[in-house]
């Protein structure tokens, strides 16, 4: 983990509001981990003050850059998303627990299931799964037409379902109602309704989620991001989202 | 002596910044960023007699240059802090300032007698400025006769120094300083953060859980600055000052208020490196100020003495 | 019926978006850049019975997202507020709020008695929080009993509703609120500024001439919509919030929180368009929110009955 | 007066933290007069909150480009500082009251009295002043030679003495020191020292000087920026310098 302050190489609008922004540092390595994060700092000023939490998307070790896709909503995204090439921005990272890519084994099969800006930290776990002779099949879930965004880059990775709530694209409805029950592992990362409805999903080997939360320090100094430890009756036990987290094998924390 | 050495009841700073309670764990997070001897002393976390979880979660909300926090004082409790956490802090060689919170005057003077115990806990702060938590906490820092009841039942049994740290959120707090100065306190620390609350336009509902917070950052630096310029001319033991420090300038603009050292809450979230690099620019700082030590920054905005000496120039 | 009309105490408002007193003069100057009866109402600068010259200048200070004011209650004095002021707003179809301040509650008798007769004038706002003046002002609005004095006075004389303007310097703001109320007050508009100060580097004294001010602006939003969330929830009278309001998203906080109206203060310095502004976004967000009339958002963070129906959405 | 949202053209550093900055508007024209000022926004956000006054250095009113100049020093006017052009430059004006440039005449002399930043206004009158055919002279005062600037501009237009603080440069001292006593008019914008010490200045028409003070809202509604009127026995008058100022006869107002 380490304060980067590197050089925004390019800045795209993938889809409605959707925002892939590319970095470069020469500490951008493959030690950056699928599901694990980085904190960015939004403006120079005090306003906004916190840094934000955003996903790995994908990494090139070798030209060290770092890819995020973000959407543009509240202060500091909309702030960070008028950035242009030759800027530089600061993030701490990598942080936290990221998915157990060295579990997974060649010949094991994997349902990846994202739902909105859940979608991009599964790109880069599904790249090196399927690196590792792991089949991938990927499920993803949006609002509405206008912000699916990476849908070819999945595809050619493995075989990808997308479902919309209001219909205009692809399946109408949730994520949940495509998955067929034969994999012997699930990865998932959205809003917390989709993944508790997924906490029960009957992987052979494994399902892990990975959390949101909002967060002070991103580094588990706060204690801003704690959720509890599932079985645990004192009450007292828990885990930070930030630095055990954001992904948890099901069933590890209440959701 | 070195232009920013700072000497304080209990405390012998090697400089006079620290990070503050609640935003720097118990120090082992900030330990991978740097040497956290660097640092003049530690606030750790609020420790409480009994384990605590603290509030449901959400916990924190940003607010404009600042933010709220309702962590309700999550602790591992005492026996776990003086078995683990102290001892792990050992092997820096830098004071902690222990945060000692409670629902009950029992609960502070059970906590405080036993951890102004440890080895490298140099002074007690005395938490009763706590927004966050139902019972104590804050009430404690509101009432002027309670404050009093539980500085001075904290300082009967108290190995070190006591610092009693107060709320922002009263009408008279040059009030609040002299009634715990009359109990003992060796000094002060504030302030703690202001009450506040954001609500969330969609669900229409409080953004934290616990519905209201406790605002910190850059945005209450104009209150500290205020109430500590107002307290340091009322009372005769030294503050430590806090509140939206992000800077060498607000560092000095505290002591020129009237503090004697500053803690750093906020800023450690926002850029790990802020206590470090506060005290590298300080020496420059001071240079351009024309002042050879630090503690001669103290009290300056209201120092007739100074008045004198600075209209002669 | 237009989805922004509000009816309170005294007053039809077109709209519930009105310029805070003290930043808006008498609107003249103002008027150069819009015609004033768009707005829901004006709360005028304070009025005294005597003319004022104020406090020695520098008055203002910048905090980060907020400023510092120690105007010291300058104005033009009753006859010349009730013989040119009052008489040139009357121009514009827009109902006043008459901003009354004083060092006695006699002073404020006198104020209020004749200035309520003025016919364009439908409102009182009873000025007991101005941190920036030696007496009165805010000592009025930080002792209940005091509180409670003038507040019964200026309501036995007053000729329209008598809004009474609370300070947040307190520790406990719901008592104040509930003592106006009992004196008889028809509304409440809070916050006035927070106390704060400013110190200046260079010269090592603090930036304002008078040494602290009132802190206004974004940065003590989350305390104004604490205080109304809790003020809301225990009083029957309407309150008119303000601090830090700086677009429509900002008022339905306020809303949300349990104000009725919201006034804009220092943002008319940052933007002179900016109560227009919002008064034309606000329908759309309205539209956003799935919500027909503002006046449905007031208190919804914490009514009961909203949390049940939204439940079963 | 109108909210402007200008756009940057150009930005020089023209001296050690002193930049010119040109911006242009089509609403920019003769209306902006010497001795005003506008009030401009730094940033987009919260942070800073408040505007800045900066002063009318120099109009094109046929390119519709204004020209102001001032030292990047607080946090306003170093975010001004790093805009580049094509940015939008949001500002209200022209504010106040300008020198009385209408009752100079031709043959009439001007001591142009500017000490540091209170120097660019003057530029805009001195070519004013020279085109009605006004003889004018200059003595400008910085504090060092690294941060003198529109020496070169100046004397195009007349006469310029230039006094360091240090003796860096030009004259060692100050500008009081540098004028001679027969000039019709004295016109000086610069810190208060430096004002009180011209109000005595024995022109034979008139000294019209241009004060600072913290301003909040530039437009006379806030009344932060007052000061006390001359003679005044009440204590109760008072002039605000954004409205009735920033130029007042000497004489006119409390220094
Ligand atoms: C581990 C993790 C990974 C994430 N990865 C991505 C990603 O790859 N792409 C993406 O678009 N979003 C991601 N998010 C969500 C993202 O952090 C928020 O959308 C973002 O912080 C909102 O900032 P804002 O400036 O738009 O909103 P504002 O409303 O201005 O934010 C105000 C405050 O609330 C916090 N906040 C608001 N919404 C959220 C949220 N949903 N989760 C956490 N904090 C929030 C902000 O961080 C900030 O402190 C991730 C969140 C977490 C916890
Ligand atoms: C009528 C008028 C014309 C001016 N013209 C120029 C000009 O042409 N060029 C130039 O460089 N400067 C000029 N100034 C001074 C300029 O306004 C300040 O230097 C500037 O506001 C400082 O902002 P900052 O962001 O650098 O400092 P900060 O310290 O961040 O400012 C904080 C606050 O204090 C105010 N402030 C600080 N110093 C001054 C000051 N000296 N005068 C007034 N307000 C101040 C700021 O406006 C702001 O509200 C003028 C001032 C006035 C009143
Ligand atoms: C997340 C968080 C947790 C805090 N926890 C404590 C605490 O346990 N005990 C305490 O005395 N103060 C606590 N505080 C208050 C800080 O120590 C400090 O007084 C306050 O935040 C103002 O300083 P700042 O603006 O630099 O953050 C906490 C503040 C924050 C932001
Ligand atoms: C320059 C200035 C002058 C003010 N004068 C008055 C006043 O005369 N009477 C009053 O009740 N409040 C006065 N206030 C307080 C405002 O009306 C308002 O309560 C406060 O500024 C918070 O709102 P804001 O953050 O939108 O400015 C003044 C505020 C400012 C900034
Ligand atoms: S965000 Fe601070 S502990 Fe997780
Ligand atoms: S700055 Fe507001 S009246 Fe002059």
């Amino acid at each position: 983990m380490r304060q980067l302050k590197a050089e925004l190489v390019s800045q795209t609008e993938i889809a409605y509001s959707i925002f892939e922004v590319i970095v470069y540092h020469e500490a951008i390595d493959e030690q950056f981990q699928p599901g694990q994060f980085v904190h960015v700092k939004a403006g120079n000023g005090y306003d906004p003050l916190l840094r934000r939490p955003i996903s790995i998307c994908h990494i090139d070790p070798e030209k060290h850059l770092l890819t995020m896709i973000y959407r543009a909503e509240g202060k500091g995204t909309r702030l960070l998303a008028k950035m242009v090439p030759g800027g530089v921005v600061d993030l701490l990272g990598p942080l936290g627990q990221g998915f157990p890519v060295e579990s997974v084994g060649a010949g094991d099969t994997a349902w990846l299931v994202g739902g909105g800006i859940g979608v991009p930290p599964l790109y880069y776990l599904s790249e090196e799964l399927t690196k590792r002779g792991v089949t991938v099949k990927h499920v993803h879930g949006f609002q509405t037409e206008s912000v699916v965004f990476y849908e070819e880059k999945f595809k050619a990775l493995g075989p990808v379902t997308i479902t919309t709530a209001d219909g205009s694209y692809g399946e109408k409805g949730f994520v949940t109602t495509q998955l067929d029950h034969d994999a012997d592992y699930l990865f998932a990362c959205g809003p917390s309704p989709m993944l508790r409805a997924l906490e029960s999903y009957p992987a052979k080997k494994g399902v892990y989620l990975s959390l949101e939360q909002r967060m002070g320090c991103g580094i588990g100094a706060c204690l801003a991001c704690v959720c509890h430890v599932q079985g645990d009756e004192t009450g007292l036990a828990y885990r930070k989202v930030c630095s055990d987290g954001p992904v948890f094998r099901a069933g590890e924390v209440v959701l | 002596m070195s232009r920013l050495q700072i000497e304080l009841p209990g405390l012998q700073l090697r400089n006079p910044i620290m990070p503050a309670s609640g935003c720097f764990g118990f120090g082992r997070e900030y330990s991978q960023f740097y040497k956290l001897d660097q640092l003049g002393a530690i606030m750790v976390k609020a420790t409480t007699a009994e384990p605590r979880f603290g509030n449901p979660t959400p916990r924190v909300a940003e607010t404009t240059s600042g933010m709220l926090n309702a962590i309700g004082l999550q602790n591992p409790g005492l026996e776990k802090v003086m078995n683990e956490e102290l001892p792990w802090l050992s092997q820096y060689d830098v004071p902690i300032i222990a945060n000692v919170a409670g629902s009950t005057i029992d609960d502070y003077v059970s906590v405080a007698k036993r951890i102004s115990t440890a080895p490298n806990v140099h002074a007690l702060e005395l938490n009763i400025s706590c927004p966050n938590v139902k019972e104590g906490g804050l009430a404690f820092g509101t009432v002027p006769e309670t404050a009093y009841e539980v500085t001075k039942a904290v300082k009967d049994v108290s190995s070190v120094p006591v610092y009693v740290k107060l709320s922002p959120n009263v009408t008279d707090i040059v009030q609040m300083a002299k009634v715990v100065e009359k109990a003992g306190a060796d000094g002060l620390t504030m302030i703690n953060t202001l009450l506040g609350m954001r609500i969330d336009l969609k669900t229409g509902k409080p953004i934290l859980a616990n519905g209201a917070g406790g605002l910190s950052g850059p945005a209450i630096k104009p209150v500290a600055i205020r109430m500590i310029h107002q307290v340091s001319q009322q009372v005769n033991i030294p503050i430590i000052g806090m509140g939206g420090v992000q800077t060498a300038e607000d560092v000095v603009e505290y002591f020129l208020a009237g503090a004697s050292a500053v803690a750093v809450g906020t800023a450690n979230f926002v850029d790990p490196f802020v206590c470090p690099t506060i005290i590298e620019a300080l020496p420059a700082l001071l240079n351009e100020l024309g002042v050879d030590h630090i503690s001669e920054l103290t009290g300056r905005s209201w120092k007739k003495e100074w008045n004198l000496q600075s209209s002669s120039h």
